[in-house]
């Protein structure tokens, strides 16, 4: 099996495919229903182009038809060629070349051509663009600045050598990175956009447009034939698929509430979720679904992780750059340890994770095999550490008070910033309250209570705040590991201003040219993780699994990435009815 | 003409006391009074009335002795404990908290809610509903146009717009919340018979005695209209206590740290919740159920013994 | 000069229709009436259902917004609130309503009652006030235990005697009282009526008495005004009114009384039926193109009719002849 | 008539336009903005500023709201931020879910509830009356919520007798197929509705009938000589239920209340759960169009009251 | 006058009200009869059981409420042994009945005209458009200037007068035989209520009609009535001929009633007053003369101890042998002086 745990506190072993031994119902795959349930509060948005998708309920939701994927990649989400279409990339010219295959089709049967991927940066880029995808990072495609503000009317920098209805297209770089070879990186999109389909609209309306939600093309193994607004969709087989033909009759896939979803499965309403990265069933689900009879679970490392954050400098607009300030309550390394040895998220991990979280050893999760740092240390549970570097520091119980005040003898208050989630968060939330009150020190959520997830990103945005002196967050990553967007010296998400020399100097390797040597930026990202764990600017809370429920009438079921393109195709029935 | 009067009067200042004595001897039973010997009469009442004051004195002695922050302290390997393990008589919830003395701290804070909210939005609602059917004319012209436009507003989603905006709401700010929404009802009611009650004469005799418009409007039609107030008031109390609960469930009510029978009962909002672990909502939702039908079974019986052609006691 | 003087009194209730319900029409409850109370006198007002008189009795207590016109007390407009406010009018002016139960708070006890205006008007200790209710109470009849009883606990004409002892406790120098025995059985009525004589005889009261009880006003009344859609269609001496009725509304109301003596109830039917007759033939004789009273012309001193001048004379003298 | 519907409409008019103005600003006082919570790597938050200035947040809001209005007048309520779809298409496909909903638990609503009042004032103070009254005052105290969850938790996951999500089922083919598709998904959510609903209408119609029962015309009707049946009939119903056709009106809003409850318990997309969502994504123009919306409906629910009062009761019959 | 056979004979009928778990006789033992062609009045103050007597022959009461015993002999039925549909065979058919409150009396949300045939529904098998005729036609008898019109007003939409005849077209609609009016003028004018009375009085000769006339005026009485019966405290304590009720009246009761209407010889003077009030229903004497405590100067050995009905002259009877020897106190100071 293609296990990619390892790590030592991990009490589950999920494999990433579920191996049915029954054979496949041939009657039964091609006249049945394939149900997935898409785990999700609200209605999902109905947007299938993924560039303007602002949500993941709507990937989830159009995920049969593949999503306009272009590329196939393997296990380490680095690309290979088997896809829609090959990458090549040119250091020397700065070029990467994407060719599409040659049987190529959309759903309509009409054929995939360069400029459907050339579109795909000008529906990013324009300067009326309702997306939210667009970074500066694209900027390093020539001519991408002078589109997006609007002054040229195309890319200059992308050019399509058999013309438009070829199937090459040509991406001129300013500078190259490392980080193009993966998939999800921010210099190269990973999709197209119909263009044929969809160019008689502005592309301001595009999200709201017909084509793009009433009757939206796609390139995967199923084709969409109905979407009911924000409940469903249901799909079946695409006969001009490239790749192998899909099998099942139909699919459908239903929005689910999370409150809802155990008690769904348990009673048989669905074969499975819809898998996603970072999609969480999360450890009381485990608990509740691991026995349910007739069904198998599967998984693997989520793509995203929570962590604590200190907070440490402020934004400098003027310059874009993140500054530590030294004279902030957390400046102090000892400190920030301290308060990392106090907690025990390997308990609260076991309780509430039921063995589908671990703690968070490092900044980088176990998805990304190779660069995980699987021996890192971490901060375990070490109260007598924890005091020690506290006393050690000045941090000390005077006048008798039961907490400790700062070396210069002020009284001490840090403010945990918390967001409000469920019970079991809100009562983790209380356990680590509580473990740092151990430790003499005088924690206190901030407003004494969970804060709504909107109101707690607009404090932390702000270039400057003092309201939150640590918090817990929560990253979902790109499937490209590069840092830079989360932690690097100008990176707006940098809310807590962690910017040392090291750590911008650590992170600029992990993209320059080194990094095309795959040895050495495997090394760059150890050493990164290693001191972010010795600084404890940012320290991992835990890591998690996508995990899912399968139900054993279903045959190829592999939520491995490098099987992401094919997922669907690969599916069958052994039976008609659920098991 | 003053000396006329005496010379009728054989009356004596000493007679005075005694014919005082007298008198108020036979006075008729206050209203206050009716009610008791209803309550007296009426024997599921009183054991009612006795559950709900002896439930609440409990709860709110109770409550005294119990450290709320310690209480709420998390306990995670006490996750869910079943009753009667751990030590916990009623269980513990999700976060290894007592069920039992969030009970009770639930049960104050939504008393105390219930008690807050009736009173404020009663008596608004009862000034409104006085003013603006005694006076006609532009007064109550712009009292109904305000009173029209609060009807308008779609309540659940005002409060829940509310209480996103203001950052750091508990209990208190809650409680004020909800009673700028909760007032319409009684005004409308209090008002229309207002309306019927400043037609009567004795309203046109206190205006020719020349009593005030306020003294006419507090001291003469309200305690006339005091027996629908008693009712209208124990019957709000019996909602308002199960009023935060729905906003808890929407996850918009009193945080976590501050317990409440609302907060208790949104456990349910798991299904697993709800066969799994029901001690963390079952017990205060037929806490609520028990007190509501108590509250509004005694606002049964004060109403009846408002209207004096229904009632069970023997008065006369 | 008299106690009241009434002058072209006017009062309008609008009527809202149309568009912007704006007021398009009025009721004209009253509509231009004169008339003067003296001190001391029982001035009647008689009237069908809906022709005025409560609306009247109540711009005259000050309880009635009046559209126009005046009320003249002691030198001054009273239709202004200001005025009424500056005289302590009420002090002066008091009021017994047609039903004895609403009028009476249920919820305050008869001390409180009675003691109302005079804490009102009159700042008393609590024991003078105490006093002062007892010898209302004695005036009226009842015993000391009312003090603290209920107004449910009385009887009706029991009940309207306390509503005249409030209405007497600051020394009125005008009563209105408006049908304040319609509600009453016969012997209680006779109670109430009894009590309100003796009271005038005694303090020299002046009481507006509004009833449509012709016996019971022949009854009271020195003076009488009979009132019609708002104005006034006669106003004589109880001599005038009762024995030379002249405007054909008075006849008809004088007519409908019923007869007590059983024998002549036959030929006092016929008399009837011969009014209605005259009533029902002759309407535009008795009033204008638009169905409303003439203004009043005087026939005699004391004695004026609603009628244009001619017709007045020509009916006076057909009077006369019959007589 | 209409000169009267028309100008109450009319007068709601500044109403409706305070409603606006006050909505507007709450909404805007929320704190955060539509893009803070898609915070995620890929979202460049340069990128967050310029859309959060091409869609005008970092205007004044008098000018904001100016826009809003002048937009409002073409008959555009503005973009979804979340969804990226015009708002009035948005509400729409909700707007018809809800209203589904809303129209077959009125429906059901009287259906239980009339039988139930006319029964128990009946039969007042008997055995059935009793039973009747312990079943409304029971159903007074319990949570909605609570019987919504349970509900579901009965009947759609332990006895699997209704959906449990949605409004529709994926596979249902256009026409009867999806037809019974929506009422199948409408019946489980709008029985436990109207379950709830049915006491207000209960003890009002109850104590309509006792009044009735006791009134005057009632005992001419018997001194005319007719039978019980048939005074029932004819009199002490016809009487009291004209009055509670009229409640119809009011109770829109106590359903549009319910339906934050009901639709997210069921997860159905309609305009109760857009709006929760809404809020926490601070979709401005979505809120402040739901309420707006509700507030509107809430308005002509009781314009709507009045005007059935107004029909079928002639004492109070307008112009 | 063609027929005085009497059709309806109440004997010793008594009805009692539940209060509080305990009966109260609010009519005891009352003994009447009605002619053809006849104007009964029944006479009293208020509380007196007059509507009672009304309600209890027109089997108005809830049987769960109210105990009722004696004899209602209709045309030859013991009224009081009929079940609710024998009874319905009677109400509005035989029996009409016109109620004091003109505007509660009607239903708010029907037809005038709805609520005159509805009576005709169940006693006649007349069409639609007889009812409807018949409609109009008992309209124009009450005297209602425009019958089309006002049969499609509803009950709000007239005068309290013109709400009262139409109670009695209902109450006529069937050509009863009796008709029982509950102080059907009280709340009126002085010539609406002539108008009223007069319209009573000409259906009862178009009819042959006996009418049971219930008020408390006694001006009303002397004007419409054949026979008076006079009730206090729940029985008959005198009953005759208008004339003999009005020239000669007996009872001290109702010559204090008749002494305290203001008349026109004692303009000046106090009217007599009748001390004490009526006892209410818990509190009424059932031993000894009922009236006796409202005229304490007449001594005890005067009234019976059982008092019984006497007759005095042929129709004329009186409760009581104290009306020998009754006297006002001012009249026995006259004698003195
Ligand atoms: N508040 C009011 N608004 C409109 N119309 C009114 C109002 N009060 C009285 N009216 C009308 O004014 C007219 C006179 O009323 P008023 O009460 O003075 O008559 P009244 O002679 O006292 O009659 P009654 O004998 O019935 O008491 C009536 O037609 C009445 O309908
Ligand atoms: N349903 C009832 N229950 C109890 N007591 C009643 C009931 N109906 C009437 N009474 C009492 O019976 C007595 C006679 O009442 P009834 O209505 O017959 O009097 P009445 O002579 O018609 O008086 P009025 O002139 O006021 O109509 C009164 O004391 C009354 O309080
Ligand atoms: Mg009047
Ligand atoms: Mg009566």
């Amino acid at each position: 099996s293609n296990n990619s745990s390892s790590s030592s506190n991990a009490a589950v072993k999920f494999s990433t495919t579920y191996k049915n031994s029954d054979a496949t119902d041939k009657t039964a795959t091609k006249n049945g229903t394939l149900k997935l349930a898409l785990v999700s509060n609200s209605p999902f948005q109905g947007i299938t182009d993924p560039q303007l998708a602002s949500n993941a309920s709507d990937s989830m939701a159009f995920a049969p038809g593949n999503l306009n994927n272009l590329f196939k990649y393997d296990k380490n989400y680095k690309i290979i060629s088997g896809g829609l279409a090959d990458q090549k990339l040119d250091r020397s010219a700065k070029t990467a070349t994407i060719t599409i295959r040659k049987n190529g089709k959309w759903s309509n049967g009409s054929p995939v051509i360069a400029k459907d991927i050339e579109y795909a940066y000008e529906v990013l880029g324009n300067k009326d663009s309702t997306s939210s995808q667009y970074s500066s990072d694209f900027e390093n495609i020539e001519g991408m600045a002078a589109y997006h503000k609007g002054t040229a009317d195309t890319i200059s920098g992308i050019t399509m050598p058999d013309g438009e209805n070829g199937k090459v297209a040509v991406i001129h770089f300013q500078k190259m990175s490392p980080s193009m070879q993966f998939v999800g990186n921010s210099y190269i999109s990973q999709y197209i956009e119909p263009y044929e389909h969809i160019k008689n609209i502005p592309i301001a309306k595009l999200a709201s447009s017909a084509p793009v939600r009433k009757n939206p093309i796609f390139t995967g193994a199923y084709k969409l034939d109905k979407v009911v607004e924000g409940e469903s969709t249901s799909w079946s087989p695409n006969k001009f698929y490239y790749g192998k033909k899909a099998q099942i009759g139909h699919i459908t896939i239903n929005v689910v509430s999370l409150n809802n979803i155990d008690k769904a499965l348990q009673s048989k309403k669905y074969d499975s979720v819809v898998p996603f990265p970072a999609a969480s069933l999360g450890g009381t689900d485990y608990k509740n679904l691991k026995n349910v009879k007739g069904f198998t679970n599967v998984g693997e490392p989520s793509l995203g992780y929570s962590y604590f954050a200190f907070n440490l400098g402020h934004f400098d607009t003027k310059t874009g750059k993140n500054v530590e300030d030294p004279s902030k309550k957390m400046s102090n390394k000892s400190l920030r340890q301290a308060m990392m040895y106090a907690l025990n998220v390997d308990q609260v991990s076991k309780k509430f994770g039921n063995g589908v979280k671990q703690r968070a050893n490092t900044l980088i999760p176990p998805v990304f095999q190779k660069y995980y740092d699987k021996n890192a240390a971490g901060y375990a549970l070490n109260i007598k550490k924890a005091n020690k570097l506290l006393d050690d520091a000045g941090y000390k119980k005077r006048n008798g008070s039961k907490w400790r005040s700062d070396p210069q003898g002020k009284p001490l208050t840090i403010h945990f910033g918390a967001m409000s989630s469920n019970a079991t968060t809100e009562a983790t939330y209380q356990d680590y309250l509580q473990q740092w009150h151990k430790v003499g020190l005088n924690v206190k959520l901030v407003n004494g209570k969970p804060i709504e997830t909107n109101s707690f990103y607009d404090t932390l945005q702000k270039p400057s705040q003092n309201t939150m002196d640590l918090w817990l967050g929560v990253w979902s990553l790109s499937s490209e590991p590069s840092q830079s967007q989360l932690y690097g010296e100008t990176a707006p998400f940098n809310m807590g201003h962690f910017a040392t020399a090291k750590n911008t100097q650590l992170i600029n390797k992990m993209n320059d040219s080194s990094a095309w040597n795959d040895k050495s930026r495997t090394k760059t990202f150890k050493d990164w993780q290693e001191y972010m764990n010795s600084q404890a600017g940012v320290v991992g809370e835990q890591f998690s699994y996508a995990w899912q429920p399968v139900n054993n009438r279903v045959k190829g079921f592999n939520i491995s990435p490098a099987n992401d393109v094919d997922f669907y195709s690969n599916l069958t029935l052994t039976s008609s009815s659920m098991k | 003409m003053e000396e006329n009067l005496n010379k009728h009067s054989n009356i004596s200042a000493a007679d005075l006391d005694r014919l005082t004595k007298e008198a108020s001897e036979e006075a008729t039973p206050s209203s206050a009074k009716i009610i008791w010997n209803e309550f007296k009469a009426d024997k599921p009442a009183m054991g009612a009335l006795i559950i709900v004051i002896g439930f609440i004195l409990f709860v709110m002695i109770a409550a005294l002795f119990i450290n709320t922050p310690k209480m709420m302290e998390t306990n995670i390997m006490n996750y869910n404990a079943a009753p009667g393990s751990n030590g916990f008589l009623f269980g513990a919830d999700t976060g290894g908290r007592s069920v039992g003395q969030q009970l009770i701290v639930g049960a104050r804070n939504s008393i105390g809610i219930a008690i807050g909210l009736t009173l404020i939005s009663s008596t608004f609602g009862i000034c409104w509903g006085l003013i603006s059917g005694y006076f006609n004319g532009y007064i109550d012209w712009g009292m109904q146009r305000v009173y029209d436009f609060m009807m308008m507003l779609p309540m659940t989603m005002m409060i829940i717009v509310l209480v996103t905006i203001i950052k750091n709401y508990n209990a208190v700010t809650l409680t004020f919340i909800f009673s700028i929404f909760y007032w319409e009802g009684t005004s409308r009611l209090i008002r229309s018979r207002t309306l019927s009650e400043s037609e009567k004469d004795y309203v046109a005799a206190a205006k020719t005695s020349g009593t005030s418009n306020f003294k006419i409007i507090f001291k003469e039609i309200m305690p006339n209209i005091s027996s629908l107030i008693i009712v209208d008031t124990t019957l709000s109390f019996a909602e308002n206590i199960g009023v935060e609960t729905g906003l808890s469930y929407l996850g918009f009510g009193l945080p976590i740290q501050t317990p409440s029978l609302g907060t208790l009962i949104a456990n349910a909002n798991d299904p697993n919740n709800i066969t799994q672990y029901w001690w963390t909502w079952l017990p205060a939702a037929i806490l609520i159920i028990i007190l509501c039908l108590s509250i509004s079974y005694i606002g049964q019986v004060v109403r009846r013994s408002a209207d004096a052609s229904q009632r069970h006691g023997i008065t006369d | 000069m008299s106690l009241i003087e009434i002058k072209d009194l006017k009062v309008h209730y609008p009527i809202r229709s149309g568009f912007w319900n704006r007021v398009t029409d009025s009721v004209k409850a009253v509509d231009g009436i004169s008339f003067n109370i003296e001190a001391g006198e029982t001035y009647g007002l008689v009237g069908e259902s809906g022709s005025g008189k409560s609306t009247t009795g109540k711009s005259v207590v000050g309880l009635e917004k009046v559209t126009s016109g005046s009320i003249m007390y002691k030198g001054k407009d009273i239709t202004k609130k200001s005025n009424r406010n500056h005289l302590d009018y009420n002090h002066d002016v008091q009021m017994i309503f047609q039903d004895s139960l609403s009028s009476l708070n249920p919820r305050k006890r008869i001390e409180d009652i009675i003691a109302e205006p005079l804490r009102n008007f009159e700042h008393l200790s609590k024991d003078d006030e105490k006093l002062r209710v007892l010898q209302l109470l004695d005036i009226v009849g009842l015993d000391a235990d009312a003090l603290y009883k209920y107004p449910h606990q009385f009887s009706g004409g029991q009940r309207q005697r306390i509503g005249v002892a409030r209405a007497v406790a600051t020394n009125p120098k005008l009563i209105i009282a408006d049908e304040p025995v319609s509600a009453l059985d016969l012997s209680v009525q006779a109670q109430v009526l009894n009590f309100m004589k003796k009271i005038q005889r005694e303090f020299g009261i002046s009481y507006l008495f509004i009833s449509h009880d012709l016996g019971v006003v022949r009854h009271m009344c020195n003076n009488i005004a009979i009132m019609n859609r708002g104005r006034l269609v006669e106003i004589g001496t109880r001599d005038d009114i009762y024995n030379h009725p002249l405007h054909i509304y008075t006849k008809r109301l004088l007519a409908a009384i019923p007869e007590t003596n059983v024998s002549q109830r036959k030929a006092h039917r016929e008399a009837r039926l011969a009014v209605e007759q005259v009533y029902r033939e002759q309407q535009d004789k008795y009033y204008d193109e638009h169905g409303d009273a003439y203004p009043l012309v005087q026939v005699s001193p004391t004695h004026a009719v609603a009628l244009p001048e001619a017709l007045a004379q020509q009916i006076v003298q057909e009077g006369e002849v019959k007589a | 008539m209409w000169k009267t519907i028309l100008r109450r409409i009319l007068i709601m008019i500044p109403e409706i336009i305070i409603l606006s103005i006050l909505v507007f600003l709450l909404a805007k006082a929320m704190p955060g903005d539509p893009f803070t919570g898609s915070i995620n790597p890929k979202a460049d938050p340069a990128q967050l500023h310029h859309l959060m200035k091409i869609n005008g947040l970092y205007d004044p809001w008098y000018q904001q709201y100016w826009n809003w209005v002048v937009h409002l007048f073409h008959g555009n309520l503005g973009n979804s931020y979340q969804y990226q779809e015009p708002v009035t298409r948005l509400i729409g496909g909700r707007a018809i879910n809800t209203l589904w909903l809303a129209l077959f638990t009125t429906i059901l609503t009287y259906c239980i509830a009339l039988p139930m009042g006319m029964y128990a004032a009946k039969h007042e103070g008997k055995l059935p009356d009793s039973i009747i009254r312990v079943y409304t005052y029971v159903t007074f105290c319990i949570p909605f919520f609570v019987i919504l969850v349970i509900g579901v938790w009965i009947f759609g996951f332990v006895l699997g007798w209704f959906p449990t999500t949605g409004s529709i089922s994926s596979t249902a083919t256009p026409g009867i197929q999806s037809v019974g598709s929506r009422i199948y998904h409408i019946l489980l959510p709008g029985i436990l509705g109207a379950l709830f609903g049915t006491v207000n209408v209960v003890q009002y119609l109850r104590s309509e009938v006792i009044d009735a029962k006791r009134s005057d015309y009632v005992r001419t009707a018997r001194s005319k000589g007719v039978p019980e049946k048939d005074i029932y009939k004819h009199h002490i119903f016809r009487n009291s239920l004209l009055p509670i056709a009229a409640f119809a009106g009011y109770s829109i809003t106590g359903l549009l209340n319910g339906s934050l409850f009901t639709e997210t318990v069921f997860s159905y997309p309609g305009m109760g759960l857009l709006f929760i969502n809404s809020i926490s994504y601070r979709d401005y123009t979505v809120i402040t169009a739901l309420v707006l919306i509700y507030g509107i409906l809430n308005l002509l629910g009781t314009l709507l009251s009045d005007i059935i009062l107004s029909i079928v009761d002639p004492r109070i019959r307008i112009q | 006058m063609e027929s005085t056979s009497e059709f309806l004979n109440i004997k010793d009928v008594s009805t009692a009200f539940k209060i509080n778990g305990k009966y109260y006789d609010a009519i005891s033992h009352i003994n009447l009869e009605v002619h053809h062609d006849e104007i009964l009045a029944i006479v009293g103050e208020s509380g007196c059981g007059k509507s009672t007597l009304a309600t209890t022959i027109m089997g108005l009461h809830d049987p769960a409420e109210t105990k009722i015993s004696g004899e209602v002999d209709f045309e030859g039925t013991n009224l009081l042994t009929l079940n609710e549909a024998g009874y319905n065979k009677f109400r509005g058919a035989k029996i009409g009945m016109i109620f004091q409150d003109p505007l509660s009396a009607l239903n708010p949300l029907k037809r005038i005209e709805d609520q005159i045939s509805e009576v005709m529904d169940y006693h006649t098998n007349f069409t639609a458009e007889q009812k409807h005729d018949r409609v109009l036609e008992l309209l124009d008898q009450v005297g209602i200037v425009n019958p089309k019109r006002t049969a499609h007003q509803f009950p709000h939409e007239l005068s309290g007068g013109m709400r009262q005849r139409v109670i009695i077209a209902i109450a006529i609609a069937c050509k009863p035989d009796l008709i029982i009016a509950d102080e059907p003028t009280t709340a009126l004018d002085v010539t609406i209520q002539a108008q009223i009375l007069d319209v009573l009085r000409e259906i009862q000769k178009e009819n042959h009609a006996g009418i049971i006339l219930i008020t408390h005026d006694l001006g009303v009485v002397a004007e419409t009535a054949d026979r008076v019966a006079v009730m206090y405290a729940g029985q008959i304590v005198e009953q005759g001929s208008a004339e003999q009720i009005f020239n000669t009246p007996k009872h001290p009761y109702t010559r204090s009633l008749l002494r305290s209407m203001p008349q026109l010889e004692n303009q000046n003077d106090d009217l007599y007053v009748i001390q004490g009030n009526v006892p209410s229903l818990q509190r009424m004497p059932h031993e000894g003369d009922r009236f006796a405590p409202r005229i304490p100067w007449v001594p005890e050995s005067a009234h019976e101890k059982d008092p019984v009905m006497h007759v005095i002259e042929t129709g004329h009877e009186v409760r009581c042998t104290c009306y020998k020897e009754f006297k006002f106190p001012d009249e026995a100071e006259d004698v003195k002086a």
